[in-house]
């Protein structure tokens, strides 16, 4: 399991590849990037700054990885979110998941998006045309969270 | 009894303030009221119906929350990372 | 859209860089890996070779794809399957989407892979310590795959 | 009336051959009865019961579908691949 909060950016390909090495019992990694948009809200955004709470972030990541192996068989996950000024293109967040399975890798790393989205303390501000805003939570990110207490 | 309140992002920004030391008894909701009652900002950004969250000791918590002593007590707009 | 069928391995990052290189519209990339294991039904896998009908799977690969855009708004689907001996750990399948939002690069990268399993003409055979074997479709892909028409 | 047919993975292994050209006119259903109709591993492989499936020009088709002439079939077992 590794959880990163970090400034630099992250390379996909070599975060899977350290999860999957030496080892052959995994048959499924599901994995998600979230990267920056250059268009939020019918605006322009030329940078955005995300901040979050040093200490309480990396607790939070730790008790929604813990929440997902508590529902699902996983061998393994990996979450990287960064912090600071992005611009448009620039990975934000990386969930990888890997299981035996192909359905508890794609349902546990939808699951940590998800619950990432709603309880880990990150906020976003960003630049645009009209200038600096906060990004205002979104109820389809509730929705999508609160999904996962249905079934 | 002490408490260590910390403001992240529109709300750190709004109140011009990242951290303060308070003597503060009682539950979340209370310390919300007495902040509010500061006026201003305060209690613009923390009325009824003003989304925010509070966590204490780094955990989010409900407003009925008693705070403990020393406790490190966070409020915060809903948030929006990912 | 990239549906490639090949002997050679993939480089799961090399593929995701590509499809967000010199575009900022995306705002979500959900993809999967699928590995070969060296465990099956109970008995160690020491090999397998992936049979397919050359010409037939392309078209149906492509079908696949060209619902999940009939069904979702992408910008962009990635899917390559590997043929040929593959061992443990070796990666078998690559499918990638990206999209403005999470929600539609989750749904169309679990239906792309729910439909491959049950759609495309791949074939697994496996070595095993009593012998070769050719895998056994599964009941659980059958009703993985029905799920998309129930909802 | 002349079919290209095609056989893989398991189907093509027991029965020895991977293509075959066929002078066939009707429906897959006839197509797979007159196969069976050779004995042996034909009848044991497509016996009722035993699950396969037939393409006709690459895309897979109920039984009751007929056969266009010139038709590329394949005869296979479910797939199993990803």
């Amino acid at each position: 399991m590794k959880i990163v909060v970090q400034t630099e950016s992250f390379d996909l390909g070599a975060e899977v590849d350290a999860m999957r090495a030496g080892r052959s019992d995994i048959g499924a990694i599901a994995s998600f990037v979230g990267l920056a948009r250059d268009m939020n809200e019918g605006s322009g955004v030329a940078a955005m700054t995300l901040e979050h709470y040093p200490g309480m972030t990396e607790k939070a990541l730790a008790k929604l990885v813990d929440e997902a192996n508590a529902r699902w068989t996983l061998l393994d996950v990996t979450v990287i979110h960064r912090v600071g000024r992005l611009l448009p293109g620039d990975p934000i967040v990386l969930v990888a998941v890997a299981g035996r399975h192909r359905g508890e890798a794609f349902a546990a790393c939808e699951f940590i998006m998800d619950y990432l989205k709603t309880q880990a303390p990150f906020w976003k501000k960003e630049d645009t045309p009209e200038g600096e805003r906060w990004v205002e939570a979104r109820a389809s990110d509730d929705a999508a969270a609160a999904r996962w207490n249905a079934s | 009894m002490s408490l260590r309140v910390l403001y992240f992002a529109r709300l750190r920004e709004r109140f011009g303030v990242a951290e303060e030391n308070l003597d503060f008894a009682g539950t979340a909701a209370g310390l919300v009221a007495e902040l509010q009652a500061r006026g201003g900002v305060w209690a613009e950004e923390l009325a009824a119906g003003r989304a925010y969250r509070v966590a204490v000791n780094q955990e989010i918590v409900a407003l009925d929350a008693v705070l403990p002593d020393g406790a490190e007590v966070a409020i915060f707009p809903p948030v929006t990372g990912g």
